[in-house]
């Protein structure tokens, strides 16, 4: 599986690429700083998969989300955001997201979201889902 | 008139009223977003990292780089809000007292900026109210802003004194001097008018002086018996 | 007289300058200390734990049960600082707006002090500045304080709404009514004094109501032209 990790704070994609490459091996993980470079990724790498932040320097992570999906709909789009309000969550999913969890969720529900939205389901957080 | 001034002496405080919850907002939400964004991301990276180890403990190699990286992370997370706890208050200043928070905030200013200051310091200092001292901490660093924002000075002094009678702050720097037009009777900045309202609330005397191409200073006294 | 009057003015003005500053430093040196202690607590544990993982990975055990307690001091970390995120200032508004931003506080109020509110937003409303928003906001903010301080109510109404020509809150509670005490044409704390000034800062018009032993109300109106 190919991955790319979008999220402007370095912190956060070194922790997950070294977890994710380390627990869904065979994985790529390509990380990306910004919304922009997840497009431009998208275009020249075709991963099968983006988590995705919302809150980045230049477009979002919800604009960024409509401007792969136009160019490349099978692009699976997970969010993993700070926010857990939902009409961040409306947004992200109504531009064409497959899954949203929050990042207070514990490691392993990002690998299983990774897991089911790469797999073509919905998936979002418990604690979302109930308030949606 | 005295109408007039009534106007005027309403809507000058209204402005700094304004301006002064203005400035508290926008130094509120700089803070929260700061928190939420930095603070945040750091603790979700280390997460992952712990989770990680948790769940390779068969793999040494991996255990031990990844515990290097949170390591790493922490003394990153720590940098990052040092300066940022620097700025908002000089924790400091309630430990340590006034001569040793000044200290520190001059060393930082001098090696920020680049701009060699001449400090005199008094051994002791009569004994103040945590208000007062917040004051007076506050108008050095206003003035020191000013000079890094506006000056261009080569050298800065720094000279705080006292005797039985009053304490005395003077800072000054011999950059372009073009301080305030006091003459115009209406200050500019909030800085400037801070430095007052604080002088104020010190009950002491608060004079700017410049000569333009030279230089400007700030000296405040505070006569003794009066103060907390 | 005019003279007493400009002095009672400029008096009145001053005093709401400085207990501005002064409220504006006690924050900052709660926020200092805050992040300085419970931040720094936090890392030095971390850190500690980290270098324990680092010198035994030979012992899965032990590095597991490491790992499992870094996660934890994340958790406990970003419970603690949420709440403080929170009360600086809604990271939402900017990017939510007003509407969310409200319903965001007024949830987290009804749950903290367990007092209902019956709240009506109206779907929509005229675009307002970042800083009206920022006012708005504060005024609900220190009108519920001010309900969960001093009212003993057992409901509370937030009624917001617009039309061509104005912004209308109404923020009312059926507590002991004893708000403030205009006819001494002086208000007691800082709270509904800050509330005015927004109301001006806002080109508004606020208006306090009180029925003795039957509940207090705070009504603010905005006209639609004057706003940014
Ligand atoms: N040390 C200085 N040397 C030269 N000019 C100065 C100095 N200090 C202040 N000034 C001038 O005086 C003006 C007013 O200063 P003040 O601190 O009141 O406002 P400011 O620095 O412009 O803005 P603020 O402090 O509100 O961010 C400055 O804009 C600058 O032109
Ligand atoms: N909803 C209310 N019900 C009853 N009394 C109120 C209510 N709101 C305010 N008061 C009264 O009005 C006084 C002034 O309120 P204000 O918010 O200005 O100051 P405070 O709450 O006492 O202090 P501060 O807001 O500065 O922390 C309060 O002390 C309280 O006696
Ligand atoms: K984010
Ligand atoms: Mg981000
Ligand atoms: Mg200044
Ligand atoms: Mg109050």
């Amino acid at each position: 599986m190919k991955i790319v990790i979008a999220d402007d704070h370095a912190v956060v994609r070194q922790g997950y690429s070294s977890l994710l490459s380390a627990m869904l091996a065979p994985c790529e993980v390509l990380e990306a700083a910004n919304g922009d470079q997840a497009f431009q990724l998208c275009q020249t790498d075709s991963p099968d998969l983006v988590i995705m932040d919302v809150n980045m320097k230049g477009i979002s992570g919800i604009e960024a989300t409509r401007r792969i999906l136009q160019r490349n709909s099978d692009i699976r789009i997970l969010f993993f955001s700070m926010y857990d309000e939902i009409p961040v969550v409306t947004q992200a999913l109504e531009a064409g997201a497959k899954g949203y969890i929050t990042k207070s969720c514990t490691p392993e529900i990002l690998i299983e979201a990774v897991t089911k939205v790469a797999a073509g389901q919905l998936y979002v957080e418990h604690e979302l889902a109930m308030r949606l | 008139s005295m109408a007039q001034a009534l106007e005027h002496a309403e809507t000058e405080n209204r402005l700094l009223t304004h301006e002064l919850m203005r400035i508290q907002e926008r130094e509120r939400a700089y803070l929260a977003r700061e928190l939420h964004d930095d603070l945040g991301q750091y603790l979700t990276g280390i997460r992952a990292q712990a989770w990680l180890i948790q769940n390779s403990t068969g793999n040494p190699d991996l255990v031990a780089s990844v515990g290097g990286q949170i390591a790493e992370n922490c003394n990153a997370m720590q940098i990052s809000f040092r300066q940022l706890i620097r700025q908002l208050h000089p924790v400091m200043l309630e430990e340590l007292g006034l001569l040793e928070a000044i200290k520190a905030q001059i060393s930082n200013w001098q090696q920020a900026h680049n701009i060699p200051v001449t400090l005199e310091l008094p051994d002791e200092l009569p004994s103040l109210g945590d208000e007062s001292q917040t004051h007076i901490y506050r108008i050095v660093q206003e003035a020191l802003n000013n000079i890094a924002q506006h000056a261009q000075a080569e050298q800065t002094w720094v000279c705080l004194s006292s005797d039985n009678q009053q304490i005395t702050l003077n800072i000054a720097d011999n950059g372009s001097g073009n301080l305030a037009d006091e003459t115009a009777g209406k200050l500019s900045g909030l800085g400037l008018r801070s430095m007052r309202e604080r002088a104020r609330c010190l009950k002491g005397e608060l004079v700017f002086n410049q000569v333009p191409g030279r230089g400007s200073s700030v000296k405040l006294q505070i006569p003794l018996q009066q103060t907390a």
